[in-house]
């Protein structure tokens, strides 16, 4: 099979990715988002994987695979933190810094 | 013809599961809609010969990263606590959609543009390879990671802690009484 | 021990300036007054003995000429300009001129200024010393641009010196209006010595442009002489000047600095022989001031401004003379003007000094009580009416035989008409002041002020006198060609000079007549009182050249400063504006982010 | 005697250092460490002036320190006929500027060691036969102004008009610091425009050096040369006043303490001119040779536009300012001849207003500490009060009208015949009209401050020039007369220089 | 494949680096041991010790099979970060001891780590290798952003995790869209080796992927238009934090941009030379405007980064040895002043001070040596002579006209003019308004220990830059043979 249609998926999920990350207010709705971003990554390097016929891109993602964890976790003691100090997780709302 | 059609459905789950979590109005709904995009990704995977990294995308994300979204949801629902929402802001949609949809049209532009990309190979790749590669290759790659999620636990739990708070106030020297 | 005359020369030239150093840089000297004056009279008796000397070694070998010159600016590998000193006919006289004048000043100032603090007199003498150098510079000039440096330094003492009383608005002003007028003229003649230089490639008089050069750089030039010796229009400095002490007045705007202009035509004359164009402008602006002062002169009620517009109009004659072509008629003129004219304005000093005004009105009836100066005056007045012998009926004779022999008949009739109206106004001046009855408490009480004020009078009253018989000598030394003979038109000169007296006689001399003869003079008073031409320079400064630096000055400030501040203001603004892009909400931040990854890869793949 | 060059440029910036170890209470200690700083230099110019040999000519006393090899940028020094005139007027301004600022209060140590510092500048640039070095140099001397002009200046009101009045909103117009800052973004963005030009030369000649020298022997090619002139007039020029890029120096000048009025208005503007003639003209000849014209109708604007600018203003300081802006229109007008004489003109004017407005700044100062208006108009009557003031504003407004017997004169007369002969004849009118405007407002200027009756009983602290201001006035005004009646002292070094840097432009333009 | 101990020698640097961190782990878990500043003295200490180690310990060589690359360009970059760290940590003891006294340990171990990703970075020339210690320098960041969270000083508890979720939020879509680039360029190129990147067809795919990445990157050195989070996370967060967060992650980012582009693709830069002249244009525009209207120093300085980055974009834009070089030498003056200038901050804020320029009011009334240390910052900032600014600027200039960029030129020149405007208005605070407090500022040992290095550093390589230069130089030859400039396309 063609590997056109799968690096076109990954880029309907990473643009998918990119509007929630643009339209969520809420920071957790924000970081869903950029998991679906880094998911179309590794559909990319699953795919690269499958057309060169080696474990590369395989182990490539499964490093991605980690570090967006990584991230997320972060993430998430981040969003805790804004929401004791604000009572609140809205990205938008947290503009306090600007200019 | 079986590739294409597994592949076309797989990719219509994924794609409507992840539309769903980007507009779907209830949070804890588009957490879910989330693993269902995670698992979906795993059965791509699969058809795409790598069922280790499958696995681990089944228990990493859908098994952790899932879990710690709910988590999160749970932890900072708004003190009213009457809707769990995912609010997506009016205004923003409009130019969010311009520039999704402008960064696919440049992709896809440039998916279009590029001459054969060649065929997927039906080469299974085994799970020793992998591992092999982890250990040989890779293995300064992989140590570094090790650093790197010892960093990540440091810092999140630094981050997230709550009981410093009260005794960092007033300061206290960072010298403990002898004894 | 044998004097070289370029020793002689340079003695006499520099004693007087260290002698103005001496007096400007000690200041125990100039705060004393007296020592100062004396080392300044010192000073300049030295030069007058070194100038008498020459003019006695000049008159004893009349030919040659001394030349001695360095070079003082250099440009490349040649020479841009010298300086020096030219000894020959021409200079030596003026010299002498000059030193015996300017003595003759400052003796007499010695007593005119008595009543003046000390330091102030220390300051005058300053100048007078600074005075006589400058204009030695000038006469004794080898080429036009050091006659320009000491043209230009004359101009200096000249506003020093009418400034000297500077706490006085008026004198200020008058100091100021000398400098600037003059100034203004040498503009045109510093203008006329660049193309001269640019054109012959030397300053030197004796150089000859090309026909149409000659004629624009002897009319530049002879704009600055217009500027300096007060023809029309450039006149008005000139009356506004007799706000300095009239010593001053004597020296600077009668005898010697007004006539450098002058001096300059005579010395420069090869150059100004190369332009018919320049003669026949200086015939007609000569002869035109020459009446046109006159006109003024008669209705002035200042003794120093009659005087000061009677100059303008001698200078007037002086000039039409060499337009026409009689160096000699110049030169003679100039050298009897100088005597009789410093006589004239000393006895004014004398006067004023007296009656402590300038005043016509304020005088009267002097004669009883200041006798020799009555006399002295007279003579004076008597030469500057043309009546033979004294000395300016002879200068004026060759001046009026001069138009005839160049045909000028229209300037002719204008230097006749200024010769009757010369007469009028000197016997107005000398009858309102010395006779009739004293109108003032001063004049009752008028007295002589000692032989320093005197000596000088008498002095300059001889040679106004007897300076016409010495026409030939004068002219073997000038090495020029000069015969006295009686003319038509120099008997019809002295006749209009008998009958401006006799005119005058009638008009002033006749107690009662005084007030029928200022309405017969009357236009000429409306007229001379309007001081159109002062007032178009005045309209000049004022309503353009100040309006106009005013508008620069705003345009400055608000426009041309206004735009760079305006692109501060605006860069500021900018960074203002720009500042909102950073909104403070993280997803503007991450759209940016889209956005500019959007751009960029649609760039490089589509670009 | 090697290092003599090498001596002079350091030993102000020696004494900056060396300031910074006298403790500021010991005020005379800190002026006399000055003052010896800056009679090291004078000295030290002096030699250079007596050891120069004009029959030699070129280059002389250099010297050569490496700096940085990689970019050939090395610390070359030498000097020409030009360096030695212009440094004999650094070392004179210097050491009157000391003088004159002898009196200063506030915080006066720091300020000897900016203003020895910028003196380490300006020095540098007249020997400096490294172009990056030049530059260097050039910076050193222009920023410390910032701070003389921030912290020790004066300020003052403008009243708010014009088209672009809405910036008042955000400026202080007329404060000391609005003109610091002013000057030095002004001159900055003229240093911008010279790095470039410099880089450009650098680039072009493909010598890897910055040695003036061989940049001056390489062959620009004539489109580089076009656009680079006129960024290095501009860049030059906006510190030496071209118009309409001399904004600065009325409100800067305004601003400054008098020292360093003096020193900018007497050296630092020369800097300009001398880096338009020495960097763009000579080196690159092509570009001066196209651009000749319009550099010379501005330098006339200049003239007639300062003089007519000064004559409108009621500030003393502004002024003389507006009369510096004019004046250094007579240097470039005489660059722009592109004649032996009017670049001999031009850097004697250099010379020559240097002194004059130097001495200018340091008699206004002394008007204004003691009189606290610089208002002309409310003046009035000082003659009598301070006489030594009123003869010295005198001698320096006659050099200014360029009267005979000073330097002035004999710098305009030059420039005007240089501008005659040129290819632009017409020049010298409006050169000469702008020296009769000077005539008006300096004398003007001169009967309302010392002349009529006064002064008011307000003036009650006038007082004639004191002790080491009577050094700083006397250095300067018989340098103005010495200079006038015996010019060939410095223009022999100078004449023996423009010939050479003229070659290169002579040729292309034909002339003999 | 396997791999020895000798593949380990080119790391020496880095595993003593990775050791240290162990160490000051288990040093602060030992709490009793006596915890307080001794964990950011070690952590200092370390950083100084291998700093100096790095000069004596050769680290030359190819490790992991071709994973890793040792020498002078890897050197010079290890150096910048062990100075920029050793600094950070120093002016951090007296923060940290003061604002966060529980969690002082952690704060170093997670810099000491972020410190280890970056150490990496310019020997690395595998993309998996890339994309870890990328990860491994940025995630720490994050969360040592959010560390000011309990210090209530000017309301810093409130903004801290603001300024942190955005540099977050910020950071990994910007992760995420590199890793989508680098799984383009990875995918079409079919391997990780980065120094065979360069062999594959160029495609549209393949350039957007590169683009892609240089956009993520971007995010890093704070290049507009990925620069927002930079004024509000430094406005956020801890000073000495910020000090090392303006400096050792940006010039890493400048470290993987070189290997991706400069090695990677350094064969075709007419793929990539456009992009980074756009975003130095829009840097330095944006930066050096923005930072006109700032009242708060730290923004100020914020803005002025994000034109100092536009000036290091030029640099590399202008490729070849002659630009790699310049960018190497601006990184290290940019790294000592701007370590310093915020240290600075640091010293006055903690005194009492608000961050606001108005705070700096007077301070050459007040601590004498502190405002010269900043006006002397503040000159090498905005590139004037005899400090090392002035040099790097000029460096940069050089090698942009060399390389055909004259416009570019004029715009930095013009601009640089503009910074020194509002440089100047801190100058101007400090020297010619008359101070509020007139009290001395207190600064503790440490801190003061970091500014003198700091100025050192300044005025050392301000007076002798020669040395510096030319080991950029060394550093910039030794990478993978780069194209020479006339294949260089000008750019219109």
């Amino acid at each position: 099979m063609a590997l056109s249609p799968y690096l076109l998926l990954a880029a309907a999920l990473f643009s998918i990715g990119v509007y929630g990350v643009l339209s969520r207010r809420n920071a957790i709705g924000v970081l869903l988002s950029v998991e679906l971003m880094a998911n179309a990554v590794n559909i990319n390097l699953v795919a690269f994987s499958r057309a060169h016929g080696t474990a590369l891109g395989q182990v490539f993602a499964l490093f991605s695979i980690a570090i967006t964890v990584a991230e997320v976790v972060v993430g998430l003691a981040l969003v805790i933190l804004l929401y004791r100090s604000r009572r609140d997780v809205l990205v938008d709302a947290a503009s306090d810094l600007k200019g | 013809m079986m590739d294409q059609l597994a592949f076309g459905a797989v990719s219509a789950g994924l794609l409507l599961s992840a539309l769903l979590v980007v507009s779907t109005r209830n949070l804890v709904h588009a957490v879910l809609w989330l693993a269902v995009t995670l698992v979906m990704t795993a059965v791509l995977f699969v058809t795409l010969s790598a069922p280790f990294v499958a696995g681990i995308q089944i228990l990493l994300y859908t098994g952790g990263v899932i879990t710690l979204m709910l988590f999160g949801v749970m932890l900072t629902r708004r003190q009213d606590g009457t809707r769990i929402e995912a609010e997506v802001s009016p205004g923003r949609r409009g130019p969010a959609l311009l520039a999704a949809a402008a960064l696919f049209g440049v992709l896809a532009g440039a998916l279009s543009k590029t001459p054969k990309l060649g065929a997927t190979t039906s080469t299974v790749t085994p799970t020793e390879a992998i591992g092999h590669s982890f250990l040989t290759d890779n293995v300064l790659a992989f140590e570094l990671l090790s650093v790197l999620l010892l960093a990540t636990m440091i810092g999140s739990i630094a981050v997230a802690r709550r009981h410093d708070h009260a005794a960092e106030t007033k300061p206290v020297g960072g010298r403990r009484e002898p004894g | 021990m044998t004097v070289t005359p370029l020793t002689l020369a340079l003695v006499a030239l520099f004693t007087p300036l260290g002698a103005a150093a001496l007096i400007g840089a000690v200041t125990p000297l100039r705060r004393r007054g007296t020592p100062a004056a004396w080392l300044s009279i010192a000073a300049v008796m030295v030069t007058l003995g070194c100038a008498a000397r020459l003019f006695m070694l000049r008159l004893a070998q009349p030919d040659g000429e001394l030349l001695r010159t360095f070079a003082w600016l250099p440009s490349g590998s040649s020479t841009l300009a010298e300086l020096g000193v030219r000894l020959d006919g021409v200079s030596i006289p003026m010299f002498l001129v000059l030193s015996v004048v300017a003595a003759c000043v400052q003796v007499f100032s010695l007593g005119y200024m008595a009543d003046e603090p000390a330091p102030a007199r220390g300051r005058y003498f300053a100048y007078h010393s600074l005075f006589v150098f400058s204009m030695g510079l000038l006469v004794l000039a080898p080429n036009l641009l050091e006659l320009f440096i000491g043209w230009e330094l004359v101009g200096l003492t000249s506003y020093l010196l009418i400034g000297f009383y500077y706490q006085k608005p008026s004198a200020a002003q008058a100091a100021i209006k000398a400098f600037w007028v003059t100034k203004f003229a040498d503009m045109a003649f510093l203008l006329g010595l660049i193309l001269l230089v640019s054109v012959t490639g030397s300053f030197s008089w004796t150089a000859s442009p090309p026909a149409p050069w000659a004629t624009a750089i002897t009319l530049l030039v002879f704009v600055g002489v217009m500027g300096k010796s007060a023809q029309f229009p450039l006149h008005i400095w000139l009356p506004n000047a007799m706000e300095g002490p009239t010593p001053v007045s004597a020296l600077l705007h009668a005898a010697t600095m007004v006539a450098a202009g002058v001096y300059l035509i005579v010395r420069a004359h090869p150059l100004f022989a190369l332009s018919e164009t320049t003669l026949a402008v200086m015939t007609s602006i000569g002869a035109f001031t020459a009446l046109f002062a006159a006109v003024i002169a008669v209705v002035q009620t200042d003794i120093k401004r009659v005087l000061a517009y009677s100059t303008c109009s001698q200078l007037g004659y002086m000039i039409a003379a060499l337009g026409a072509g009689s160096v000699m008629g110049g030169y003679f003129h100039l050298t009897t003007h100088a005597c009789f004219k410093a006589l004239l304005f000393l006895g004014a000093g004398s006067v004023i000094h007296a009656v402590h005004s300038n005043e016509l009105a304020h005088m009267g009836g002097l004669f009883r009580r200041m006798r020799l100066t009555g006399v002295t005056f007279m003579i004076g007045a008597l030469a500057l009416a043309g009546v033979p012998p004294f000395a300016g009926f002879f200068s004026k004779d060759l001046i009026l035989e001069a138009m005839v022999h160049g045909e000028r008949w229209l300037p002719l009739a204008a230097l006749l008409a200024g010769a009757f109206l010369t007469a009028l106004y000197m016997t107005r001046v000398v009858w309102l002041t010395f006779f009739g009855e004293p109108s003032t408490e001063h004049a009752e009480h008028a007295h002589e002020h000692g032989a320093l004020m005197v000596a000088p009078l008498v002095v300059l009253a001889v040679l106004s006198a007897g300076a016409g018989f010495f026409g030939k000598t004068l002219a073997a030394v000038y090495g020029l060609e000069y015969e006295f003979s009686l003319t038509p038109v120099g008997v019809a000169g002295s006749a209009l000079g008998l009958l401006g007296i006799l005119a005058g006689w009638f008009a002033w001399g006749r107690p009662g007549k005084t007030t029928r003869a200022f309405e017969l003079v009357a236009p000429l008073g409306t007229l001379a009182r309007s001081g159109a031409v002062n007032r178009a320079w005045e309209l000049g400064y004022r309503q353009v050249l100040m309006v106009a630096a005013e508008l620069i000055a705003w345009f400055d400030r608000y426009v041309v400063d206004g735009v760079m501040n305006f692109i501060a203001w605006a860069t500021l603004r900018l960074g203002t504006r720009l500042r909102r892009l950073t909104t403070g909400n993280a997803q503007d931040y991450v759209y940016a982010v889209v956005a500019g990854a959007v751009v960029i890869a649609a760039w490089g793949i589509f670009g | 005697m090697e290092h003599l060059l090498a001596i002079i440029v350091a030993a102000p910036f020696v004494a900056g250092v060396l300031l910074l170890l006298v403790p500021e209470v010991d005020r005379l200690m800190v002026r006399l460490v000055a003052l010896c700083g800056a009679s090291v230099s004078l000295a030290g110019s002096v030699l250079v002036a007596t050891h120069y040999d004009l029959a030699e000519g070129g280059l002389q006393l250099a010297a050569s320190y490496p700096l940085v090899p990689s970019l050939g940028i090395a610390l070359r020094l030498a000097a020409d006929g030009w360096s030695v005139s212009l440094l004999l007027l650094t070392g004179i301004i210097t050491f009157a500027g000391v003088l004159a600022s002898w009196t200063l209060r506030e915080r006066s140590k720091e300020f000897y060691v900016f203003l020895l510092v910028l003196v380490a500048g300006v020095f540098g640039v007249f020997v400096s036969q490294d172009l990056f070095i030049f530059f260097l140099f050039y910076e050193i001397a222009v920023l410390p102004m910032y701070l003389l002009i921030g912290i020790w200046g004066s300020s003052h009101a403008v009243a708010k008009d014009g088209p672009f009045h809405f910036v008042w909103k955000l400026f202080d117009i007329g404060g000391r610091e609005y003109a610091a800052m002013k000057l030095t973004l002004m001159l900055l963005v003229g240093s911008a425009l010279i790095l470039v030009v410099i880089f450009a030369m650098y680039v072009e000649a493909g010598q890897h050096t910055f040695d003036m020298s061989v940049l001056g022997r390489a062959r620009y090619p004539r489109s580089m040369q076009i656009w680079a002139f006129p960024l290095l007039w501009l860049g030059f020029g906006s510190l030496s006043g071209v118009f309409p890029f001399h904004t600065w120096s009325p409100d800067g000048h305004a601003s400054a303490p008098t020292a360093v009025s003096m020193l900018h208005a007497g050296v630092l503007m020369k800097l300009g001119a001398f880096g338009v003639m020495r960097v763009g003209m000579v080196m690159l000849p092509e570009g001066a040779v196209v651009w000749a014209p319009m550099v010379g109708v501005i330098a006339v604007v200049n003239i007639v536009y300062g003089a007519l600018s000064a004559m409108g203003q009621k500030d003393l300081k502004y002024i003389i300012a507006y009369s510096s802006v004019s004046h250094m229109g007579v240097v470039m007008l005489g660059a722009a001849t592109l004649t032996t004489t009017g670049w001999n003109g031009a850097v004697y004017q250099m010379f020559a207003h240097g002194i004059m407005t130097g001495l200018f700044f340091a008699l206004v100062g002394l008007v204004y500490e003691r009189a606290h208006t610089r208002s002309v108009p409310s003046m009035g009557g000082f003659g009598k009060a301070m006489p030594a003031v009123a003869v010295f504003f005198t001698l320096a407004g006659l050099s200014s009208l360029g009267l005979p017997g000073t330097a002035g004169f004999v710098a305009e007369l030059m420039v005007f015949i240089g501008a005659w002969q040129s290819a632009h004849s017409w020049w010298a009118i409006p050169g000469i009209l702008g020296a009769f405007f000077t005539a008006v407002y300096v004398l003007r200027t001169v009967r309302m401050i010392f002349w009529g009756p006064g002064p008011a009983a307000r003036f009650d602290e006038l007082a004639d020039a004191r002790r080491t201001e009577w050094g700083a006035l006397v250095i300067l005004g018989a340098a103005l007369i010495v200079f006038g009646v015996y010019p060939a002292l410095i223009l022999d070094f100078i004449n023996r220089t423009t010939p050479h840097y003229l070659g290169a432009v002579k040729e292309l333009i034909g002339a003999p | 494949m396997t791999f020895s101990v000798a593949d380990f020698a080119p790391l020496t640097l880095d595993l003593a680096l990775l050791a240290g961190l162990v160490l000051v782990l288990v040093v602060d878990l030992d709490r009793a041991a006596g915890a307080g500043r001794v964990a950011g003295l070690l952590s200092a200490a370390i950083l100084a010790a291998i700093f100096v180690a790095s000069f004596f310990v050769d680290t030359s060589g190819s490790a992991f099979g071709g994973a890793y690359q040792g020498g002078a360009w890897a050197l010079f970059f290890k150096r910048v970060f062990l100075f920029s760290g050793a600094v950070a940590a120093l002016g951090s003891v007296e923060h940290v001891e003061a604002r966060h006294p529980r969690r002082q340990g952690e704060y170093y171990v997670l810099l000491l780590a972020s410190l280890l990703g970056m150490t990496l970075l310019p020997g690395v020339r595998d993309l998996i290798l890339l994309m870890v210690s990328f990860e491994l320098m940025g995630i720490p960041l994050f969360v040592l952003a959010a560390w000011a969270k309990t210090d209530e000083r000017h309301g810093a508890a409130r903004y801290a995790p603001e300024g942190a979720l955005k540099l977050y939020l910020v950071g990994v879509v910007s992760t995420a869209t590199t890793l989508f680039g680098l799984s383009l360029v990875f995918g079409l190129s079919g391997t990780t080796n980065i120094l065979r990147l360069g062999a594959a067809s160029s495609s549209p795919l393949l350039t957007a992927g590169l683009l892609l990445m240089v956009a993520g990157m971007g995010f890093k050195i704070g290049a507009v238009p990925f620069h927002s989070w930079v004024p509000d996370t430094y406005q956020a967060a801890g000073t000495p934090f910020v000090a090392f967060l303006s400096v050792a992650p940006k010039i890493a980012g400048f470290a993987a941009l070189a290997v991706v582009l400069a090695i990677g693709f350094g064969s075709e830069p007419a793929a990539w030379r456009p992009t980074l002249i756009a975003l130095s244009v829009a840097s330095m525009l944006l930066g050096n405007l923005v930072a006109l209207a700032q009242t708060n120093v730290k923004r100020l300085l914020a803005y002025s980064g994000i034109g100092q980055i536009g000036y290091m974009l030029m640099a590399f834009a202008a490729v070849g040895p002659g630009g790699m070089r310049t960018l190497l030498f601006y990184t290290a003056a940019y790294a000592t002043t701007n370590l310093g200038a915020f240290l600075v901050v640091e010293a006055v804020s903690a005194d009492g001070g608000d961050d606001s320029i108005a705070s700096f009011a007077g301070l050459s009334r007040r601590s004498p040596a502190l405002a010269l240390a900043m006006l002397l910052f503040l000159l090498s900032l905005a590139g004037i002579p005899f400090v090392v600014g002035f040099w790097a600027k000029l460096y940069v200039f050089v090698a942009a006209w060399e390389a055909g960029l004259e416009w570019l030129v004029v715009l930095g020149a013009v601009l640089a003019v503009v910074g020194l405007f509002y440089y100047m208005q801190i100058a101007r605070a400090m020297y010619m308004v008359p101070p509020s407090v007139p009290a001395r500022v207190r600064t503790g040992r440490a801190l003061r220990a970091a500014l003198i290095v700091s100025i050192a550093g300044v005025v050392g390589a301000g007076l002798a830059p020669a040395p510096l230069f030319d080991d950029a130089a060394r550093a910039a030859e030794s990478l993978a043979p780069a194209p020479a400039t006339e294949t260089v396309a000008r750019v219109p």
